[in-house]
């Protein structure tokens, strides 16, 4: 896969159509800002099974539209063999989760762990660390029988490199080659999901640019990290988040 | 004051913990009632909100039809930006949280224990939980303050001797407020320190399932102005 | 400290006034570009000694002025005790460096280390990791006597946090909160120094901006990781580096 | 070839290594020798350089009056961007090379061993040395290419059975090219692949410092038309 042009998919069903039965996939977004709604679509249309899916929460939030995809489409479609999440409750008690009906049936495997863990692990993978330390979850039930270790007087438990087969993640531009810039809180964990990936794959908000475009100083994910890349059409072919003026509450 | 007439209001309990933020510092609010400390008036002081989704300086909430699609706090509420705001990603975030830069976190509870554990990810038989941000936090934080209501709805007190259900963290709590009053953790155990209008000191060790350090004079809760 | 403009220094010496003996200090830039170069000429003027100095070479490179500050000032001023870099060695055979003669003659200490290790060990203290793996120096003399630990089938070397007391480093533009932008190159170890330092001192190429000129989509280091920033002056009270066509060689 | 007329220039050396680069390919090139790598014209192949100071994509030397004084490589030469290029920082560099994201490093010894143990950082006897990047890259590049001198200066050979000074990393190197021939380690041992013009087999062998695979036709140093 190189540059010219060959990282452009023309649809999100081409750009997930090898996705392989046992990948681990992680999926980016934060609150439903560059969460990649249309691919959570197009694997949901794909169909692979027993996948590992790593992700903050199995839920957006309020700005996503109604009827939208999220990881609850791949869960009620019987996808996913286990979730790596900060988050399997939902963040409100009055919220009704696909994945806690399957969760609570035992039909779905879940790995809980603090959120700044999740990032690490994910960092870790991309930077060829296989395992470091860390003060979170010390003397808490997730701690029991792990290995932890003094250093400097303070306790702190060893966690270990979360790698990915395929990271889906929303940008706002693109290039090209595959440089890819966020705007404000959409960055949270896409750029550490394409470095932790075989296979990055991205959904755009704006039209790809030509190569060159982003200037070197404010690329936020070097295009060596991506794979694939998808321009998203307009609604309603394209999922988008809904404007909150225009959600009755 | 709240609607009772007696007792903090929430915005009254968080803006008793806000008053304790001092100039400069970087200061992370949970979801939920934490949230409302960024409504109070600093003046000059100069507070620095960081988000766990890697915001860093954000202001208050966005007016109803501006919301920037782009950007939201922690609890996923759009939020304005301030002057002094750079955005990082999830992995610089929390290496700002674990590396203790954050000068409090103010946080929700279930449970907050005499000495210093508390409770917020997990409810008894709960199978799963929500842990987001809180256990780095947490562990990492200069300071660790807890705002909530101080019983359950069926009238169970969350002031505890130990924590019945799963901890965040243990040890790390300093200050508490609830809508009857500020309690302060001390190595000697929980203190009362400051008391909500309208609430004796019986009523508040009546509701409280700790042995309370109570002072020979309770002051009222301190109010700006 | 706080943004009020409190972080502006007039003087690099007010700004290295505090600095204690027995201080580790990290100084940025690699082969002069980000090099804090007029922060090595304040801190031999004002004389600290029994310093650890962090840094990728003891030297900067061949755009360094004539008779310019760099570390060598440091040590031949009997103020260094240790350094921990990636060369001990000259990167040419020729050159001479004023480290070497007090490192034959056993007057100073030096930690020799791959320079990936140096850079994840201060990201590491930056992000208050105690200490990870890597797979950097196993089976070679520095790994020797050391902790090491099989993962997957491979073997890693245990490393520790590299935390500083200060952190000396250079950058593009600043505004009055400390927000940094680093230009092409210059980044390299600047924005780790930053986060590993417990104060942080920027000279700055342009002229301080108003807080609030830099894009939060665009900002490189955060202002909370700066406390104290000083305008270079333009030549000679301030020193830059030498346009290679300005050069004989 | 080279002045004397026989066996390679170090140019031509490393244009035989460039010719086994790939399409897409990301390319790290240690100082000295290495970085003539850059000079090779890859045609339709899309090559990406990257540095150790987290210059991803850049091109060749700039022309002189023409520096940017904010952009150098590893080897602190001053070079342009290519449109593809993005910076960052040097750990984000570093976890690029560790993560094994870099396809080939091309670095320069002073020793390679049959067994593809190479040294590059200190000298015999030498206080000290000089590690740079060279570990980093050496243990986690897909595959690490050495381009060296055949001998020392004082004509010892620098192809070894073990090396006799410190290594760098343990049974990394794939490909071998010196002024005298491209060599390959293989399981069975260190293989004459390809040799340089003017120069004969048994020069080759008695020059170099571990046993030969020498297949019965040894072809000449491959070149580009």
């Amino acid at each position: 896969m190189n540059a010219h042009g060959k990282k452009i998919f023309e649809s999100f069903d081409d750009a997930v159509r090898d996705v392989e039965d046992g990948a681990t996939i992680g999926f980016g977004g934060f609150a439903v800002v560059g969460m990649p709604i249309n691919l959570y679509a197009a694997l949901s249309r794909q169909g692979a099974k027993n996948l590992t899916c790593v992700s903050n929460t199995t839920r957006g939030g309020f700005t996503l539209p109604e009827g939208a995809p999220d990881m609850g489409w791949l869960i009620s479609g019987g996808q996913v063999k286990k979730v790596i999440v900060s988050f399997t409750a939902p963040t409100r008690a009055s919220q009704k989760l696909v994945f806690t009906e399957y969760y609570e049936k035992g039909l779905i495997e879940a790995e809980l762990l603090p959120q700044g863990t999740l990032a690490e692990r994910l960092r870790a993978a991309g930077c060829g660390i296989p395992a470091f330390y860390t003060p979170a979850a010390v003397g808490t039930e997730l701690a029991e029988g792990r290995e932890t270790r003094v250093f400097n007087g303070r306790e702190y438990l060893l966690e270990t490199a979360l790698p990915l087969d395929y990271a889906f993640i929303r940008a706002y531009q693109a290039d090209e080659f595959g440089n890819l810039r966020f705007r404000l809180s959409q960055r949270n964990f896409n750029p550490l999901m394409a470095m932790a990936a075989r296979v990055t794959i991205v959904e755009v908000e704006e039209e790809l640019l030509p190569v060159g475009a982003i200037p070197a100083d404010e690329v936020h994910t070097p295009g060596i990290f991506v794979q694939r890349l998808v321009k998203i059409p307009p609604p309603p072919a394209g999922w988008w988040p809904q404007h909150p003026g225009s959600i009755a509450r | 004051m709240s609607e009772r007439g007696k007792g903090l209001s929430r915005q009254e309990m968080c803006d008793r913990l806000a008053m304790e933020f001092e100039d400069g510092w970087i200061v992370n609010l949970g979801i939920g009632i934490p949230t409302l400390c960024s409504n109070f008036d600093f003046g000059e002081n100069e507070i620095t909100f960081h988000a766990e989704n890697g915001v860093i300086g954000y202001g208050p909430l966005t007016a109803a039809g501006e919301e920037d699609l782009h950007l939201v706090n922690a609890g996923g509420q759009h939020v304005t930006l301030t002057k002094r705001a750079a955005i990082v990603d999830h992995a610089d975030s929390f290496g700002i949280i674990r590396a203790g830069r954050i000068d409090v976190t103010v946080l929700g509870a279930y449970e907050v224990a005499e000495n210093g554990d508390f409770a917020n990810w997990k409810m008894a038989g709960q199978k799963g939980g929500g842990i987001g941000g809180a256990m780095d936090l947490a562990s990492c934080a200069k300071h660790v303050f807890i705002a909530m209501e101080h019983q359950t709805r069926s009238g169970r007190p969350r002031l505890v001797e130990r924590c019945a259900i799963p901890v965040t963290a243990r040890g790390v709590v300093d200050l508490v407020v609830t809508d009857l009053g500020l309690f302060a953790i001390t190595p000697q155990g929980m203190m009362l320190k400051e008391i909500a209008p309208g609430v004796g000191v019986e009523e508040v060790t009546a509701k409280t399932g700790c042995r309370l350090l109570i002072p020979r004079e309770v002051p009222p809760v301190k109010r700006v102005g």
